[in-house]
């Protein structure tokens, strides 16, 4: 196959991903395109697809964090909410910005705006550009485990339609803690991560200068997490990357997203948490080996749900090799 | 008022009556009060330095009703409730007649599923009410849960100063909250926290501008722009009438550069923090 | 009237309780009883109704707060979770509680408590016994006003029936974050405020010195109160008061409280949450005037709501001088 | 094991296998394991000093299954879903088996009505597993949301170390969270830390005692008191059966000091944290 095709979607996401990134710089070459400091950040974004945004600020405990952007915007006609990991473009901005690194007020900031959303029925848009959350004593002493892990909850809990969208690099708990959606998607140069290459590099072979061969390990481009059920789908990018033509990388986001809110708002509250919640419950990739003594155990685990159409074959396999 | 009651020099926040507020804040300066017939009673027979009874006459005498006006309105083209305390009447303590007056304009928005834009200016509960003015607090919360249900928008305007039993209710439970340059805002006022806990406090304790840092407020807003901005929100929040309107995406074809400049821009964005944070900092509170 | 009477609960509720204690030193010695420092606190009461307890600790933000005590326990053969401001006896544990005066971190531990109330389907009593929240510089920048907001919040929406007892002084809002129950009920000598007698004399009299006179002019005893319709109920103490016989004490507390229990357990989820907001929406006393030019406004407002058995005469009531 | 893997001179806690622990919890020592067949997979083909498989079959020949043990037990006498992990197994790293049978025996607690037990030992995700180790976190608050409902009491303990993404999961989302002394209890271990930001850190950081401070848990517990401590729970938790028991209140009818002095040690009083607070201090993070 040489496309990446998904159902409907198919028309529109035709763009030249190689389905075979598995080679190492292949993967490093997205890694760089993912961080390229030109690429399009979530208030680019929103400059570009929403005719009014209005972000909100503080987490009504301690503080505001400024690495994550929070607030509501007019889409299609439509009021919908919008969170997002801002990097900061300039040497003051990123500082600012702690480099898209949130703290644990920024995930709460976010849950706030959740439960605006919840209130005022908003769609919800993830935009998912972090290195990780941000490791530091005080964001341990405040909390930073529990935040991400309830703001998975309380993303889990809305009834409103919700799509992550991964648009640079994913990494970690940092990016999962927004990223439990009705649908997740990546642009094309984009990677979604358990950490960053540099990091697993220091952890796994004890060598800060080997990410370029952890990259080639954990291969987290868009086209693999496709592959392997975490992505929905693929959005293509400009000829180039998205930091060539922000305005072409935002016209072809809408293009996805406008219809995949539209499908999702055909489906109920429950429903939609229900799916949601099955999707995630679906992940992961193990054996079952027959029990001591016993027959085979094979039944139930392999192939497709019936309720979910958006089912993907690496969900819930049991893997052939087994 | 000249200039909306805000120095043109220095931009200082003088105080606004409420009537004057609404009347900034609603579409050619037209609007119609609601349950202005509502009156502080007397439960406790309350006498301190002088009876409660003489107090409010006093007040009343001066032509206020109470310390909150109640209105119909409509803000950029969207028909609104508003209640605007008035620091004037009393300090703007909420008695008896806030807490009903506040829960009937919430029931109207709710009713009518409209916004309620509340802008709050009190030294706290009507301590000559006694016990009946601190329950005002859970009758506001009540009234908060009308407008959840009904999925009608709360924006909370703080004004100088919110303090006490009004700042911890309904003034803290806004979807969207905006504060006034300078306003005070607090539980426990800066005297009761240094005769307490003999603390000294900061310079800008509990101001605006501090409680944004703290992550209490949703942005400090000058007295002139909010009602551009509130309209603002109202406008993102409306619902589609009938049929979706026409999507009309505003491609921006302009440069890149210029694209960029233009989003670090947009209304909201916290410039005045990154000043105040160090570079890298684990913030924490300061 | 000489005795408190209050429907079914008159047989019990037949205490020593003067009707008129709008006199100053009676006033003044009311207040000297609730702050009485041996009188029983909420782990006092826990230990004697509860068969069993399990505190729990933290906010899971940012710290925890030992002035509010907060856990789970046994009565009568039923899971409950109980909240009280928990002021300290001697002068170690006086300080290591802050004197019963809640930082926002209590308030938020209560409210996690109140989510374990929510699942566990656990009836909830809190135990109200303070001078006020914690007045600091800190508490006001992590948010004191929110927290108690949030926590009357919290407590409007809980599903599961709840009572607030005054056991001993209940001043402020940092009181009423724990009181917005289906029943309030206070102890035959206790107090609940608007503020302190020394905190109002500050302000009203502007003189510290004056707390007495605050104290006749506030009248915030149990008596009082229930006649204003804030309490539900006056639950008589043994002779002497409370500190005299902490058993006594909380026998005639158990009382009333299982009855209650009982009773509110007998609503739904639905009546109890509607019962409870139309509780609250109904206090205040004001008058209505007539509109210059027009009729007097006479509708509506006064007397009592079909909808709930346990209204009062002086909620909701138009005040007969107007 | 000798004195329950704790130092009988200075009460350290050493490492305890996941069998040993269930049998410490178990009444009677005796419990039924769950789904002992689930095995890893390699979806990535990943290999960093040496092949994932081939430390998976290094671990699994040491007799470990996989870096969690699920099991059904009773425990004082209340019948008990557990999920224990196993740190001495690939760091007791969540990777897909971890998350599926952690989703296994929240359902199982669902399904029955039962308390899950889950005892936590891990250094966060299974980076063999690459992002599919990461969707493990979610999977697991989708089985916390199944317990919700189910309203089945999710009692977790942590032991040292809980770290990464099991501490940003299910391991922060206990009904009730006890810690076992001495254990780190971080998002973000301390090399990390101090690589990235250049701090230096408290000796105590992330330790169980810290994060008490902290709010993050309930209650520092000694291992050995462990089943007494969630028994205790569980009982209070328990739905009265049929009809309700007889009351028996426990009425003390002990002398004032006396009933005082019990009180105050109730289990659960917080009195280590007292020696860290000032008087009078305006609490914050330290
Ligand atoms: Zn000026
Ligand atoms: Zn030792």
């Amino acid at each position: 196959m040489s496309v990446v095709r998904r159902g409907r979607f198919t028309r529109k996401i035709t763009a030249k991903i190689s389905p075979d990134r598995s080679d190492g710089d292949d993967v490093w070459d997205v890694i760089q395109l993912a961080r390229h400091q030109d690429r399009p950040y979530p208030l680019d974004y929103v400059q570009r697809l929403m005719t009014d945004f209005e972000e909100i600020h503080g987490d009504r405990l301690l503080s505001d964090d400024p690495a994550l952007v929070c607030g509501v915007g007019r889409y299609h006609g439509r009021p919908v909410a919008v969170i997002g990991h801002q990097k900061g473009r300039d040497t003051n901005e990123r500082t600012f910005r702690n480099f898209g690194m949130p703290s644990p007020e920024g995930y709460r900031k976010g849950m706030r705006l959740m439960e605006l959303a919840a209130k005022f029925d908003l769609d919800l848009i993830t935009l998912i550009d972090t290195p990780g959350a941000y490791p530091g004593a005080g964001a341990e002493e405040r909390g930073q485990g529990g935040a991400i892990a309830r703001s998975m909850q309380a993303m889990l809990r809305l009834p409103v339609p919700t799509v992550a969208v991964v648009i640079g690099e994913g990494s970690s708990g940092g990016a999962l803690a927004l990223g439990v959606a009705d649908r997740v998607v990546m642009l094309e140069n984009t990677t979604y991560s358990v950490i960053s290459p540099e990091g697993g590099s220091a952890i796994l072979w004890r060598d800060a200068g080997r990410a370029r061969d952890a990259a080639a390990a954990f291969r987290p481009t868009a086209a693999n997490c496709y592959r392997w059920g975490v992505a929905d789908a693929v959005v293509p990018e400009p000829p180039g990357g998205a930091h060539e033509d922000a305005d072409e990388a935002a016209r072809l986001l809408d293009t996805y997203l406008d219809r995949t809110l539209s499908e999702l708002r055909r489906l109920t509250d429950a429903e939609r948490r229900t799916r949601r919640r099955e999707r995630f419950r679906r992940m992961g990739v193990y054996r079952e080996v027959p029990p001591e003594g016993g027959a085979a155990i094979a039944s139930g685990r392999a192939g497709r749900s019936a309720s979910s159409p958006n089912d993907h074959p690496a969900q819930g396999k049991r893997d052939p090799s087994s | 008022m000249h200039n909306w009651g805000v120095c043109t020099s220095c931009d200082h926040h003088f105080p606004v009556g409420p009537r004057e507020r609404i009347a900034q804040l609603a579409d050619g300066g037209e609007w119609t009060e609601l349950w202005g017939e509502l009156r502080a009673s007397d439960p406790l027979r309350f006498t301190d330095l002088q009876p409660y009874v003489e107090r409010v006459e006093r007040a009343e005498a001066s032509g206020m009703a109470e310390a909150i006006v109640t209105a119909e309105l409509s803000l950029r083209g969207v028909p609104s409730v508003a209640a605007v305390m008035d620091f004037g009447f009393l300090g703007g303590s909420m008695g008896s007649v806030v807490g009903e007056k506040f829960a009937r304009a919430a029931g109207r928005s709710a009713e009518k599923g409209r916004p309620l834009i509340v802008v709050t200016a009190s030294g706290g509960a009507r301590m000559q009410e006694g016990v009946i003015a601190l329950m005002q607090m859970a009758k506001t919360v009540v009234a908060v849960e009308n407008l959840r249900e009904a999925r009608a928008p709360l924006i909370v305007v703080l004004a100088h100063p919110t303090t006490g039993g009004v700042w911890a209710s309904f003034a803290s439970l806004g979807d969207f909250t905006y504060a006034e340059p300078g306003a005070l805002i607090a539980f426990s006022g800066p005297r009761v926290i240094e005769q307490t806990t003999r603390e000294k406090l900061p310079p800008d304790f509990g101001l605006a501008e501090a409680q944004l840092h703290n992550g209490q407020v949703d942005a400090v807003v000058d007295r002139r722009e909010l009602p551009a901005r509130i309209g603002h929100v109202l406008g993102i929040l409306d619902r589609p009438r009938g049929f979706d309107p026409p999507p009309a995406i505003q491609w921006a074809h302009q440069s890149r550069e210029r694209a960029s400049r233009a989003a670090q821009a947009l209304p909201g964005l916290p410039r005045r923090l990154a000043d105040r944070l160090r570079p890298n900092s684990d913030r924490r509170a300061p």
